[in-house]
């Protein structure tokens, strides 16, 4: 197995459509777009692709914050960021399709910032 | 002219008939998947479990337009075989599937609205080519009587090859069966899920499966008559015609209703048309 | 007569399954498994079936569907729940989009266990349900019945 | 125009024997690794709980005190997860699957019957409290 | 007066066993709009890593999709590995491979069996999945489960196929061809199909690359995209070459898939010839801590399992970026102005598997 | 005789009356009161002659063809006036070069010639009377009430009734006039007052589209109407006697003599059956109100155009040109059934099914052999009754739900229930088994198998009425379709107009029961005497479709049955909830609500494409025609 090279930059959010359009006239494509709760805030990495080249760059935003859309640069981008929204209540400006968070219903809004399990209790007790 | 007991007989031994003929139907499709297929009498099955079960409608009128449609098949089966006259065999059988139509139309519905659309097209497709087909068997026997034209000793398929070919094509629009399962499927899934028959249920679906089978059987009826100058034949045909659409049915994919329009219009009609102008040239020539 | 045993027609819906079943209870009308040859047919319309068949637990989404899928099918009909997640929920029970198997919405009559379950555990699951549909038949018969002699039903179904 | 592709294959099928196992007039076919349902030999088991705390779907109860071994069969998503845990290999999964079942009750009581040796009792295992987290 | 019909399409519908949740606005029988909506499947299992400890994940992450649940397993795992810096044996990469090229067959035979199903052609729907049968078959004889393999650990595998079934898997492939390449025939060459599938639901080479198709949805439309050639598992062993299409349709992404099952075929050979003996697991010691985007090639194209490990033996995230999920978009752009009758088919073509778009 | 001047004379009396009668009440008193003496006229006259085959008259009054021709130089310096005022120079044009002709006509020839016969009746035109004197004046009774709503509803539009109702009856008069009138002459100035009329009612809103579609109908029917001069030169030419200006001589006098004229009036009669180069004018004249489309389709107007060519249908048997007139016919029917597939405007779909109608007589006539005349009359009443119908039922949906839109009636079985079941009916008498017109095209095709070329019209029928079977009935089961939110809105319907739409549902259903009655009463006796031989249905045939309409009619019933015992349930939407007025949740959280519309398949039956294709093949033909009756002359 080859192991694959990743890359990982973290870049300020006022420089994230200048990067992402830099990746797009490189001709990469877009790979993923993904959240993470790190602690109090959230990691969100956009990871692009050319010639088996995988790239990522991360933004690091405080939960209310809201970010741009790429959406504009990579048509198909809609999807991850209105899921990204659903989940995890980023907002999101400027989508070129905007589901309003109703892409993924759920039963309690942005499932992911805090999870909650419908657990029982000890198995004993059924 | 006009036999009463061939009427009762068909009215009697159509649904039979055309269970098991839809019963072998099936048992056959499924052997040509590979498969060991459902018993014989499992279209009897169905329609008495069809019939046991609770009748759910969207709304009254659905029930009305569904015993029309069955009474209808029946009076325009009844009537051919009685040996009535062709045409009005043909426009009866219309009404009657002007009925189904307005059923599926009544529930208000989307799908069984666009399957009545689609219906629609169908009736469309097919009914010029029935027509020229009554008016090339009044052509080579002077009369529109089925009874004239069943007795007639004439070999009618030798007059009239493009019309059956024609015929056999709606023959398969009519059986609802694939390529053109349009505006209704059986077994295999569609897009309008289960096109006019969407809203019905139980009885209503039994009427019209009972319908269907009238129907089938009427439409042998019509083949036999190609050939009814020797019965033998006749029966054999029937039964290639029959086998010819079940394996149609299981080597081509649903077509569109574009499709559908144009090639039962431009192939069957121009079929049927070529062959009748020919007929129609022969006897001016003749005469 | 039973002709209800002998032609129970499908209806398969997803309800948050994660396809195993589903292609399982597929897999049962293709020629290795064919249950036509109980006559039994996938109709995809519930006002066809009899039968209703549901995979995966049921999520928030799912809820009102599947009540609606279920008040559309006519009686006599029995459902049956095939795979863990129908039955209870299973593996994703305890996430935060699931309430659990689907007897917490609508009557379940067979459980069918497996993850997934198999073609031939369905199969079995399928024939027990008929049992439960002709009993179904008959009481509905006699409910019939009983409102065409003008007792009133006793506290009949909707 | 090349219609009736299929034909061959057809008319194949329609000759030759269906393809069909028709089940339930013949077993169904299993193979030596089919996971069919869980099995425990109560004699051999020690109430260890490795297969309940390693059962990613929380199927198995094992009670210490009681002396019950309990499975959900509603629950048990039939993974061999408990079966590698276990340190005894008292369980083992059978090829047959668990039967359909008419009520919601799919638990099974097994009674462990084991009776332990003569010997000091060691600790328990550590990482008990972790599942709340 | 608008001549507009409304159709709730899904989410029960039966060309689609999964429900897909579109409202098409139809003007005659051509979509003049269609919206999507998703969630009728959300389960929220990438949640469940905070339940469960990293080695049991495995068994949701199988269970994230049914169809192909082994490459989900060995997605999620290579990323553990990756994490932990875990050097797996050469004979588990190639037992991993093996079965993810059979599950890729067991997929593909799947959707072109539902493919033949969304466009009328019943008979070929139960062909497809008679041939699949011989795919699960070998499954079930080699990992003990037909759709949920489970076969999959953080390590390695479970279970090790010996010399002599290998030998048997290879002989019983070429009966297994035979049978494929009559079929693959008719849904190459036919004109009913053909009529159904050219010049439908065309997706252009650059709406692919701006709507971000994966898989055989990119290939079909001539970008060549597949992760296997970063030589994952066992696949940087093996020689092969992406198939690709270039017109765009479902006529293309139908051949792509069509003539992946004979490449897959001629992987595996490849695999069962040159597999190398030796343990088939390493000992796991230790939490993961760190984070790694493990992409692999599942049936429909790239699947992306980001995990990221915080010492615990609970993982701090594990995100399922699948296939589907991408290819939306271009569905989206491919539904535009075609016909309802297409509508299935179009949809189909892209290989829709809800259950793990949604998780 | 009297009743054939009574019917002449009587509504252009009362047309005066009511040009005088501001009074609305008072109006309303006149026109029933006018309505119900036609209509006891027609019948009277009905039972005096109907067993007797063809009668002639002459009139006493000497000075009667003066008068006419008089009025006419009034009738053509009027239009000559409006001509030039609206800047309508064809109108102009062709108005001149008519009244060239007729002046010609009148002062070389015609000073000094009396046909002996002016007034004739026989089966047909008792027919035609019937159809005028009962329709047409049932009409005029429903638009006593409809012109009230239109008003109120059309604020804009000047009150102009009295002229309306004025030209209604001129109207009415003038049709009688037509079919009573056995003078080529007098048929002619009958002719151009019915131009005249659908001139001016046409342009009754005075809006610029109105006067644009007033004008188109005026030049079209004017260019018909030099052909029809040109028709009169040339008999008078002929044979400056004038003995072969009587319909009845010239019918007789064999084809040397015949077959001109009667190609040029049959040229007459298609641009007044509104046959496809000259569609257009019918289609234009939907924007007058509804009550004058009803009158212009069913009973009068386009009627008088297949009237005078079924008159000369036996001259055209077996010719060239009655074959090209024939072929005009058909396609039209074919061309214009399709066209009506794609239009969703209610009225449009009517006027296009007109057309279609008529060119499937015109077709029947012009190829001419008596099976043929006999299935042309039977469409002929068939059509004038369930079209009329029609009209008034969409005219007065129209008045409630606001729209002509067939798309929006859909659920009119929920919101005027019965209005909706006329509507059915009365579409129900268009195309389906066993009613009238179905019944006629099955003749028709029977009949044509044995004309020469039959096989073309065969062909055409068998496509083009399986083409109207896709119109209608996507209309049916549009207002069929229960809504469950439909409110209901019919109540507010006057009872005049409850009792006309009764009454003609009525007249479809009795008609179909007793065609063989009129068949063997009217029909068969005129076909008998024009050809000698006659056709009918086999006593068989017609057994069945009595039971078949008795089957009908029974049907309902069975709604009975199903009163208890059946459980409603909503449609299947997908399993998606729904509510009760069909609105569900959509994606993107959008409440959305059923909508369904039928199909229009603009793309290959699109209005204009077929139109274009229709009118360079029935012009080609009509060209063709020309030269062919150029060369006859020459």
């Amino acid at each position: 197995m080859k192991p694959e090279n990743q890359e990982l930059r973290v870049i300020d959010t006022a420089h994230l459509i200048g990067e992402v359009e830099d990746f797009r006239n490189k001709g990469y494509r877009l790979v993923n777009v993904s959240c993470t709760r790190a602690g109090e805030e959230f990691e969100i990495s956009y990871s692009f692709e050319l010639d088996l080249r995988f790239e990522n760059i991360r933004i690091i935003i405080p939960p209310d914050a809201d970010i741009p859309s790429i959406s504009g640069i990579y048509w198909g981008a809609f999807i991850y960021e209105n899921e990204m929204h659903d989940l995890f209540g980023v907002h999101v400006r400027g989508m070129n399709i905007d589901f309003k968070g109703n892409l993924i219903r759920t039963t309690v809004p942005y499932p992911f910032r805090n999870t909650s399990f419908k657990g029982e209790g000890p198995c004993q007790d059924r | 002219m006009i036999s009463l007991t061939n009427a009762i007989l068909f009215l009697l031994l159509a649904p039979v008939i055309g269970g098991l003929v839809s019963g072998i139907d099936r048992k056959l499709t499924a052997r040509m998947q590979g498969r060991v297929g459902p018993p014989i009498l499992q279209p009897f099955y169905d329609v008495g479990k069809l019939l046991e079960k609770e009748n759910l409608v969207v709304t009254s009128s659905q029930n009305y337009y569904i015993l029309s449609y069955i009474v209808f098949i029946v009076v325009s089966g009844a009537l051919f075989f009685a040996g009535g006259d062709l045409l009005l065999v043909i426009f009866a059988f219309t009404l009657a599937h002007i009925f189904l139509v307005l059923g599926a139309y009544a529930s208000y519905s989307p799908y069984s609205f666009v399957g009545a659309e689609r219906e629609l097209i169908q009736i469309i497709a097919y009914e010029p080519m029935i027509i020229l087909s009554a008016v090339g068997m009044y052509m080579v026997t002077k009369s529109f009587f089925v009874n004239e034209i069943a007795a007639s000793e004439l070999p009618l398929i030798l007059y009239l090859p493009g019309v059956f070919i024609g015929f056999l094509m709606v023959f398969t629009i009519k059986l609802r069966k694939s390529p053109f399962d349009l505006s209704t499927s059986h077994h295999a899934h569609q897009e309008l899920v289960k096109g006019v028959t969407t809203e019905f249920t139980g009885p209503n679906l039994a009427r019209i499966e009972i319908a269907h089978w009238y129907e089938n059987v009427f439409l042998l009826g019509f083949v036999y008559l190609f050939f009814a100058f020797n019965p033998v034949i006749a029966i054999v045909a029937i039964i290639i015609a029959y086998l010819l659409e079940i394996l149609i049915d299981n080597t081509f994919s649903r077509v569109k209703w574009q499709f559908t329009l144009k090639s039962s219009w431009i192939v069957a009609g121009m079929m049927g048309l070529v062959n009748l102008g020919v007929l129609y040239y022969l006897a001016g020539v003749l005469v | 007569m039973t002709f209800l045993k002998k032609s129970p027609w499908l209806l398969h819906y997803d309800a948050s399954s994660c396809n195993g079943c589903d292609i399982e209870v597929l897999a049962c009308l293709t020629p290795l498994y064919d249950v036509e040859r109980f006559g039994i047919i996938n109709t995809g319309n519930p006002k066809h079936a009899d039968v209703f068949v549901v995979t995966g637990g049921v999520n928030e989404q799912n809820r009102e569907v599947i009540r609606n899928i279920y008040e559309q099918i006519p009686e006599p009909k029995v459902v049956v729940a095939v795979g863990i997640c129908a039955t209870s929920g299973g593996i994703f029970r305890e996430c935060y989009n699931m309430s659990g198997g689907i007897d917490q919405l609508i009557p379940v009559d067979v459980y069918v266990p497996g993850c997934a379950a198999r073609p031939e555990s369905i199969i079995d699951g399928i024939v027990k349900s008929l049992e439960i549909l002709e009993e179904k038949r008959i009481q509905m018969k006699e409910r019939a019945r009983q409102i065409k002699q003008g007792r009133s039903p006793g506290g009949g179904e909707r | 125009m090349a219609f009736f592709e299929m034909a061959k294959t057809a008319i194949r099928s329609f000759v030759g024997k269906p393809a069909t196992r028709r089940y339930p007039f013949v077993p169904g076919k299993v193979t030596p690794l089919s996971r069919g349902h869980v099995t425990i030999d109560v004699s051999s088991c020690i109430s260890c709980g490795m297969c309940m705390k390693k059962c990613p779907s929380e199927a198995i109860c094992v009670n210490k005190e009681e002396k019950t071994w309990i499975i959900d069969r509603l629950r048990c998503i039939v993974c061999n997860s408990c079966v590698e845990v276990c340190p005894v290999h008292c369980l083992t999964m059978d090829t047959v699957y668990s039967p359909a079942v008419t009520t919601h009750s799919g638990l099974e009581v097994f009674y462990i019957t084991y009776v332990k040796p003569e010997r000091p009792p060691k600790a328990d295992s550590v990482d008990e409290n972790k599942e709340q987290a | 007066m608008s001549r507009q019909i409304v159709m709730p399409f899904g989410p029960q519908h039966p060309v689609l066993p999964e429900p897909i949740h579109l409202d098409l606005v139809l003007e005659d029988e051509t979509v003049v709009d269609v919206i999507p909506s998703i969630g009728y499947v959300h389960r929220g299992l990438e949640t469940l890593v905070e339940k469960r400890q990293f080695p049991e994940y495995v068994y949701i992450a199988e269970r994230t999709c049914g169809i192909c649940s082994f490459i989900h397993g060995m997605t999620y795992c290579q990323g553990v590995e990756r994490v932990m810096g875990l050097e797996v044996p050469e004979r588990a990469h190639y037992l991993r491979t093996i079965w993810s090229e059979y599950s890729r067959l067991h997929s593909h035979l799947l959707w072109l069996g539902l493919f033949a199903d969304g466009m009328g052609f019943e008979n070929l729907f139960m062909n497809a999945w008679k041939h699949r049968e011989f795919v699960l078959d070998v499954m079930e004889e080699t990992t003990g489960g037909r759709v949920i393999q489970g076969s999959c650990k953080v390590g390695g595998v479970r279970r090790d196929i010996d010399q002599e079934t290998l030998k048997k898997m290879e002989r019983d492939l070429k009966g297994f061809e035979k049978g494929l390449k009559e079929m693959a025939n008719v849904f190459l060459n036919d004109d009913s199909i053909a009529s159904r599938l050219r010049g439908v639901g065309v997706l252009s080479r650059n709406d692919a690359y701006v709507c971000g198709a994966v898989g055989p949805t990119g290939r079909g439309s001539g970008v060549p995209i597949d992760i296997r050639m970063t030589g994952y598992a066992a696949y940087g062993e093996v020689d092969f070459s992406p198939v690709v299409e270039e017109d765009g349709d479902c006529y293309a992404r139908c051949a792509v898939r069509v003539n992946e099952l004979f490449s897959s075929i001629e992987i595996i050979r490849q695999l069962i010839d040159r597999i190398p003996g030796g343990e088939i697991e390493v000992k796991v010691k230790g939490n993961p801590d760190g984070e790694y985007f493990s992409r692999s090639e599942q049936p429909r194209g790239e699947l992306v399992h980001y995990v990221k490990g915080n010492g615990t033996k609970y993982l701090a995230r594990s995100r399922i970026r699948t296939p589907t999920l991408t290819n939306i978009p271009p569905l989206v752009k491919m539904l535009q102005g075609c016909e309802l009758a297409d509508v299935p088919v179009i949809v189909l073509s892209i290989d829709p598997c809800i259950g793990c778009m949604e998780r | 005789m009297i009743e054939l001047p009574f019917l002449i004379i009587f509504p252009a009396i009362a047309a005066v009356l009511l040009l005088f009668i501001a009074n609305e009440t008072l109006r309303d008193a006149v026109v029933k009161i006018a309505a119900l003496l036609i209509g006891a006229g027609t019948l009277y006259a009905f039972f005096m002659y109907f067993q007797s085959g063809l009668q002639l008259f002459s009139v006493p009054f000497e000075p009667a063809s003066q008068i006419m021709f008089v009025l006419e130089l009034f009738i053509a310096l009027y239009i000559l006036y409006v001509g030039i005022r609206c800047r309508r120079y064809l109108a102009v044009l062709l108005i001149i070069i008519q009244s060239v002709l007729l002046i010609y006509v009148e002062s070389v020839f015609v000073m000094g010639i009396h046909p002996e016969f002016n007034l004739f009746i026989d089966q047909f035109s008792l027919i035609m009377a019937m159809i005028i004197g009962i329709i047409g004046t049932l009409i005029c009774v429903y638009a006593l009430r409809y012109m009230q709503t239109y008003h109120a509803h059309h604020a804009e539009i000047t009150d102009r009734r009295r002229l309306f109702f004025f030209m209604f009856f001129v109207f009415l008069s003038a049709m009688f006039g037509l079919v009573f009138s056995n003078n080529l002459l007098w048929v002619f100035f009958f002719w151009e007052i019915t131009t005249l009329c659908s001139f001016i009612l046409i342009g009754y809103s005075q809006t610029k589209e109105a006067t644009k579609n007033a004008f188109l109908a005026l030049e079209m029917n004017l260019l018909g109407g030099v052909a029809f001069a040109g028709a009169l030169f040339y008999l008078l030419y002929v044979d400056p006697s004038g003995q072969f200006l009587g319909i009845e001589q010239l019918l007789t006098s064999g084809y040397a003599i015949a077959l001109v004229p009667a190609v040029l009036i049959g040229f007459a009669g298609i641009t007044k059956a509104a046959l496809m180069p000259f569609s257009s004018w019918l289609v234009g004249a939907m924007v007058a109100p509804t009550p004058v489309s009803a009158l212009l389709h069913s009973s009068t107007m386009v009627k008088a155009g297949v009237y005078i060519i079924v008159r000369f249908a036996p001259v055209y048997t077996g010719t060239m040109e009655g074959l090209i007139i024939g072929l005009v016919g058909g396609f039209t029917f074919l061309l214009a059934s399709a066209i009506a597939i794609s239009q969703s405007n209610a009225k449009k779909v009517l006027a296009y099914s007109t057309i279609a109608n008529l060119g499937l007589i015109v077709a029947c006539a012009g190829v001419g052999t008596y099976k043929l005349v006999w299935a042309a009359i039977m469409l002929i009443i068939f059509h004038a009754i369930a079209k009329s119908l029609l009209f008034l039922c969409v005219g007065t949906v129209e008045h409630r739900i606001g729209s002509r839109d067939i798309e929006d009636m859909s659920g009119l079985i929920v919101r005027m229930p019965k209005i909706a079941v006329m509507m059915f009916i009365g579409i129900a008498g268009m195309f389906l088994a066993p009613f009238g017109m179905l019944i006629s095209k099955w003749a028709a095709i029977e009949a044509f198998i044995e004309a020469q070329f039959g096989l073309i019209f065969v062909a055409i029928l068998a496509f083009g009425g399986s083409i109207t079977v896709l119109f209608w009935s996507k209309w049916m089961g549009k207002i069929i379709s229960v809504i469950p939110s439909g409110e209901k809105v019919e109540d507010t319907v006057k009872k005049e107009k409850w009792f006309v739409l009764y009454l003609l549902t009525a007249l479809t259903v009795i008609v179909c029961l007793i065609f063989p009655l009129i068949s063997s009463a009217l029909i068969e006796p005129f076909v008998m005497s024009v050809y000698g031989q006659t056709a009918r249905l086999s006593q068989d045939n017609i057994m069945i479709m009595a039971m078949m309409i008795f089957l009908l009619m029974l049907m309902p019933f069975s709604l009975l049955l199903y009163r208890d015992g059946v459980k409603h349930v909503p449609a299947y939407m997908g399993g998606r909830p729904t509510t009760t007025d069909m609105r569900f949740q959509g994606s993107m959280g959008i409440t959305r609500e059923t909508e369904l519309s039928n199909y229009y398949f603009e793309e290959y039956f699109g209005e204009k494409r077929l139109l274009m294709a229709g009118t360079a093949l029935c012009f080609g033909l009509i060209l063709l025609a020309g030269v062919l009756l150029t060369g006859v002359v020459l």
